[in-house]
């Protein structure tokens, strides 16, 4: 196809040249094919969520009801969130990026359980069929917190498919927690210490810590869910002696960790994007590696933040916000040490460094508006109103994804061994940038002044918000339409990527792009610590003893 | 979240299994337990009747763990796995019934 | 780890790793992350189940006492020596006694079998005296929503533990198959990790014992 | 305050002090975020690939650093923390003197109901300057009391009373939204709260007081639906009645000598249990009581009561509550707060609380139903001995 395309012969084939049929990809237990397995699952579920999210703003635009049913809206915004959390947010970076670059990483073969890797896909995909099942079957129009006794009592639509498929695809994130846990404990190459290990491994690790012990709580919630809604039981009825609020504590218990599944893996992309790019060590390495696990720790105590108008005893209030402000000091910390990496760097604005510096702009937003939550009396404000919303966007969406984003381009040339048009990734960057601001930034407003979340129709005075960000919001949909496209057109059209075309310290450059089925010809010895890099453009990489070299070795 | 030094003394103890007897003793202990649990169920303690029988369930519980299921032979990494659940679930019963319990002091 | 020469000799080893021991403590932490896992997942029904025992202290053990404790003190015994016999069948397997070994597990299975039996019989029981909520509960007592209550959770965790049992049973039964066969001969990790999950789900039932047969004072 | 226009109207004694640590947050973001933002910009730029200037010496740690940026918003968040635990505790802790509304939350209208007996749908009427109480009940799902100018939020939960409650500071017409998602038309469950100066307020009573009964007006501004029903009795009136009606009084005598403890007195006031467990008679206690008689009975009375769950609607439950409560009130002191912890009984040292048992009443009859009864479907049966619990 070019010049460099009789170099590829020589080399081993890559797991994408491996092997053709589909069953080679449906039945592989190769850790990167099961990560582009779920790459497509979830890309699928990104923009069925965000036609919903479409239809919602679009109702949003006028303050009465007149494009859809109040029905119908109800259950929009209820397909949104479910999808997007636990559809598309929770599985994304994890089971994508995670999957492909964990083994690498850190120089294995493998995951540790290869087939429970491939088992855990086609769990996801048994819980997204229920949950397809549920949309065709009517919808459901509970929000994705499915608040008792609404969701068991008195809700008329599809409660039960759906929590199943929660249920069942929480089982998948579960076992791929599980497998990175594992891996990152016992398929270290040589000389992989701990202190060693790329900062994306350290948030991977806490990721899955809190896959694997908040999960469960879930799946069980879940379980007396669809229990009492089909037995009228009163776990959760008042009337029959349950109580409401104990469904809260333990939905909860999950969803508020949940959230840090979903930004922690964000963080882990950023650690690497702004060292390269910044072609300097990152700053403060360890403070960095051990707020992970102080995110995810903390993470566990404060759900109660959401319940501070509940009804909830207001001592107990009191521990959980007291410790809600504590969970910021390690997200500072990372903002902090992101920031002072570039200080004195040589730092390129390639598409993955403007994804990452939006993603600090937009974190440090979405992070100190938490800690307006984590204030009692703004909260009783401001909690279910939009000013959550634009919070929990910012956070979820605007960090989260940005990071995602950022981390496809990045890895994109080892992934499927060809460039994305520099020229494009730039354009979508800047649109997704400024489109998620324009959507969301006046929603903290429309909040401030007091309107409440899920409304279908509402007051006219808050009807300017609304425009500012239905506007936002069809350019941040042309901002996400833009990858699709171009990285698909990439991958047949794109320029071939060399092995390192970044000039990256970590193992996963220091194989073929892309790599061959078991990543490494033979185990590298990791003889560096990560990100040595100099600001005249050199660096150590992490392995010395490259798989060329190796290679050169054997035939001589 | 052991260092690397730690792995190679690991492997050479988790082979290390306890001895025949000491499986019989640890079965006639819980069985033991088990009568002393059913038989302090009879008895009218007040509110020390569910710590009484939750601190017996939790002797059985670890001497399954330490010795049945061999943490007690195990690296410090598996000790930290076995009991990464409970003091999650400990979290889990702390804060919610931080809850509940502080309910009724102001309403 | 650091050590990179596999064995010639000695059990094989899948692809992906470098030796019989790394895979060995590779499987055994997985199913401990499993277990812990499992842990939580419990935990969550037991701690909905103690929220409402405190808050209804009288209800709850007015109907424990309807629960017949002597089925579950067997059903302890009956758990407790399937324990022992899994331990003594990794024990066995450990030492390359494959007879013993099988014959362990068959105890195991069997133990775990009338486990199940008595379960199932309790709930016939419980049945007859009308206490299956939803199906054909009925209360003379006061209080009966918050007495059904009570064996809402009974049954749920009951049977949440029971599925538990089935699964481990049918694993087990496909591996004494495997072990007469002499698939575990040179490795018996399998073995080894079925035992870990079967004391947990023994562990489960020393916490289910007490919470829904002996808070009765 | 400040005015500023993003700020909704700001209208009761809480809201300045929220707007006022709200700006101080904003204070607080702008100072962290303003200089990371300029800083990675500052950076982005002069360190720009390519750009000639000084790299040398990049520093890659600072191990004092890293302390002072997490101890200084470490502080600064436990301040902020402080303030806030102080503002949630002033808005949770219910003055004692103030009037008292109730509210019923039901999908999807709000009523509310006054002591003095008027009832309206979806508008409330408070005065300026004064405290208002706010006992909230819910017929069915979660529901959230939520006034954007008062600053105030709580939820509205089935099966139990919360309070919140406001002092109104300036007359006006303001938005009273449903805040917790609550079902197809949660959005248009929407009132007003009307703020009104003392003397116009004291005429609106006056105009719908007693005796003209049913509708007397009409009042709909857009999206709502409204209505005040004009009072021919006050609600502890009303709930005389039912209690009457109910048979309660047969075995809740007011001296005290019937099956059940003498209910003069009682709100308020420490309860001893037969459990030995001491607990104060609030609102939801007397709720409890007749929902839900044997999980907590009075020392030294049987546990015969039946439970009223299936008989009775919220709405009554409001009226015998406020019938309780007015039992023996004005001669009795403030209530005392009861700190459980610290309240272990004496066991037969209840010497002070005789009368005050509150083995409550029931009511047997459907009632003069002018609200839709509970929801749930419950097992109930008509209760009869009991367990008793030891």
């Amino acid at each position: 196809m070019s010049a460099t395309a009789p170099a590829l012969k020589i080399r081993e084939p890559s797991y994408i040249n491996a092997a053709y049929t589909a069953k080679s990809w449906l039945l592989t237990t190769d850790h990167k094919r099961i990560g582009l397995l779920y790459m497509v699952a979830i890309t699928f579920f990104f923009f069925v969520g965000g036609l919903a999210a479409t239809v919602v703003r679009l109702e949003l635009l006028t303050p009465q009801g007149d494009l859809v049913l109040p029905e119908t809206y109800n259950k929009l915004f209820t397909v949104h969130g479910v999808i997007m959390v636990f559809f598309f947010l929770i599985p994304s970076i994890p089971t994508t990026l995670g999957n492909f670059l964990v083994p690498i990483m850190i120089g294995a073969r493998d995951m540790a359980f290869p087939r429970l890797n491939l088992a855990s896909w086609y769990i996801f995909m048994v819980g997204a069929l229920f949950a397809i099942v549920a949309l065709i079957g009517g919808g459901v129009d509970t929000g994705w917190t499915f608040y008792t006794p609404y969701s068991t009592g008195f809700s008329n639509t599809q409660v039960i498919p759906m929590a199943i498929g929660i249920l069942i695809a929480g089982f998948s994130s579960i076992f791929t927690g599980l497998n990175i846990i594992i891996t990152v404990h016992k398929m270290r190459a040589p000389g992989m210490t701990w202190f060693r290990l790329p900062l994306f491994i350290w948030s991977m690790y806490a990721t899955s810590l809190i896959m694997v012990l908040a999960t469960p709580v879930l799946a069980m919630t879940l379980v007396l869910i669809a229990v009492e809604r089909t037995f009228h039981v009163g776990i959760f009825d008042p009337a029959l002696g349950g109580d409401p609020l104990l469904f809260q504590h333990l939905f909860w218990f999950y969803s508020h960790p949940a959230v840090y599944i979903m930004i922690l893996p964000g963080m882990a992309v950023v650690s690497e994007l702004i060292t390269c790019f910044s072609r300097k060590p990152i700053f403060g390495y360890k403070f960095i590696a051990f707020s992970s696990i102080a995110i995810a720790v903390f993470g566990f105590l404060v759900w109660g933040h959401h319940m501070f108008v509940s009804g909830q005893s207001i001592y107990s209030s009191l521990i959980f916000s007291s410790i809600s402000f504590a969970v910021a000091i390690p997200s500072a910390i990372k903002v902090f040490n992101w920031t002072a990496t570039l200080y004195k760097g040589s730092i390129s604005w390639d598409t993955p460094m403007l994804y990452a510096l939006g993603f600090i702009g937009l974190f440090t937003i979405g992070g100190l508006t938490g800690l307006f939550l984590a204030t009692l009396p703004v909260d009783v404000h401001v909690t279910d109103t939009y000013f959550v919303v634009a919070h929990f966007h910012y956070i979820m969406v605007g960090s989260a994804v940005l990071a995602y984003l950022g981390g496809i381009h990045f890895w994109w040339p080892k992934i499927s061994g060809r460039m994305y048009p520099e020229w494009w990734g730039k354009v979508s960057a800047i649109t997704i940038f400024l489109g998620f601001n324009l959507t969301f930034f006046p929603q903290f407003i429309a909040g401030y002044q007091g309107m409440p979340r899920r409304y279908y129709a509402y007051a006219p005075e808050y009807q300017v918000m609304n425009v500012l960000s239905t506007a936002g919001a069809s350019i941040l949909a042309i901002g996400y339409v833009l990858p699709l496209i171009y990285l698909i057109w990439s991958m047949r059209e794109g320029e071939v990527a060399s092995d390192n075309p970044w000039g990256a310290t970590g193992l996963e450059w220091q194989t073929e792009s892309p790599p061959p089925t078991f990543n490494f010809a033979e185990t590298p010895i990791v003889t560096a610590e990560p990100y040595q890099y100099n600001p005249d453009g050199t660096f150590t990489p992490q392995t010395t003893l490259s798989v060329r070299q190796i290679k050169k070795e054997v035939a001589a | 979240m052991t260092q690397q030094t730690s792995q190679p003394t690991s492997e050479r103890t988790a082979h290390q299994a306890p001895a025949l007897r000491t499986y019989y003793l640890i079965f006639l202990a819980l069985m033991l337990l088990l009568a002393l649990t059913v038989a302090v169920s009879f008895v009218d303690l007040g509110a020390f009747n569910e710590l009484i029988a939750l601190a017996i369930a939790a002797v059985k519980a670890v001497l399954v763990i330490l010795f049945f299921m061999h943490v007690r032979y195990s690296s410090r990494l598996t000790w930290v796995f076995a009991a990464a659940g409970f003091v999650w679930l400990l979290i889990m019963v702390g804060w919610t019934f931080s809850d509940y319990l502080s309910r009724g002091w102001m309403r | 780890m650091t050590e990179l020469h596999s064995t010639s000799v000695g059990p094989p080893v899948a692809h992906h790793f470098e030796d019989f021991e790394q895979e060995h403590e590779a499987n055994m932490l997985g199913m401990w992350a499993f277990l812990a896992t499992e842990v939580l997942f419990f935990g969550a029904v037991f701690v909905a189940f103690y929220i409402y025992r405190s808050a209804y202290a009288d209800i709850f053990k007015e109907a424990s006492r309807h629960l017949y404790m002597s089925i579950g003190a067997i059903n302890t015994v009956v758990l407790l020596t399937s324990s022992l016999t899994v331990a003594l069948a990794v024990h066995a397997g450990e030492h390359k006694a494959r007879r013993l070994m099988v014959g362990l597990m068959v105890a195991t299975l069997v133990l775990g079998l009338a486990f199940l039996g008595f379960k199932a019989f309790e709930y016939y029981l419980d049945y007859q005296e009308h206490l299956v909520p939803a199906f054909n509960f009925a209360w003379e007592g006061a209080n009966p929503a918050q007495t059904q209550l009570f064996f809402v959770f009974y049954f749920i965790m009951t049977l949440v533990h029971a599925l538990h049992m089935i699964i481990g049973i049918s694993v087990l039964a496909r591996m004494i198959w495997q072990a007469r066969r002499g698939s575990y001969d040179q490795d018996s990790t399998a073995v080894e990790l079925f035992g870990l999950y079967w004391h947990f789900v023994d562990i489960v039932w020393i916490f289910l014992f007490p919470t829904l047969y002996l808070l009765r004072q | 305050m400040l005015g500023l226009p993003i700020m909704p109207d700001s209208a009761s004694t809480l809201s300045g002090s929220v707007d006022t640590l709200f700006l101080v947050l904003v204070l607080l973001a702008l100072l962290f975020a303003v200089p990371v933002a300029g800083l990675i910009i500052y950076f982005a730029v002069k360190y720009r690939r390519g750009a000639a200037v000084n790299r040398s010496n990049a520093p890659i740690e600072n191990f004092k650093l890293e302390v002072t940026w997490m101890v200084i918003p470490l502080i600064l968040s436990m301040g902020v923390f402080g303030w806030g635990a102080r503002l949630y505790f002033d808005m949770f802790t219910t003055p004692k003197d103030g009037m008292d509304i109730y509210v019923l939350g039901r999908q999807w209208m709000w009523e509310f109901k006054y002591p003095t007996g008027q009832r309206e749908l979806n508008v409330l009427h408070v005065p300026v300057g004064r405290n208002v109480r706010l006992t909230l009940i819910s017929e069915d799902v979660i529901h959230s009391f939520y006034v954007p100018a008062f600053r105030i939020k709580h939820d509205v939960l089935p099966g139990r009373y919360t309070t919140a409650w406001f002092q109104a500071t300036k007359p006006g017409t303001y938005h009273l939204f449903c805040a917790e998602y609550c079902g197809t038309e949660h959005s248009g469950m929407l009132g007003s709260v009307i703020v009104l100066e003392q003397k116009d307020y004291q005429a609106w009573l006056d105009q719908n007081r007693m005796n003209t009964g049913g509708v007397i007006a009409e009042n709909t501004s857009p999206g709502t639906q409204t209505a005040v029903t004009a009072p021919t009795q006050t609600m502890a009136q009303a709930g005389a009645q039912t209690f009457q009606h109910l048979g309660c009084y047969v075995c809740h005598r007011p001296d005290g000598k019937g099956a059940g403890p003498s209910l003069v007195g009682v709100y308020g006031k420490p309860v001893q249990l037969a459990n030995q467990q001491v607990v104060l008679a609030d609102t939801n206690y007397i709720r409890d009581s007749i929902i839900d008689p044997n999980a907590q009975i009075v020392a030294d009375y049987p546990p015969i009561m039946p439970t009223y769950a299936e008989q009775i609607s919220e709405d009554d439950l409001l009226k015998l509550v406020e019938y309780i409560k007015s039992l023996g009130s004005g001669t009795e002191a403030p209530p005392e707060m009861i700190n459980p912890t610290g309240g272990m009984p004496q066991p037969g040292g209840s010497s002070g609380n005789q009368g005050s048992g509150a083995q409550d009443s029931g009511a047997q009859g459907s009632t003069n139903g002018d609200s839709g009864g509970s929801d749930s479907s419950g097992n109930g049966n008509s209760g009869t001995q009991g367990s008793g619990g030891q």
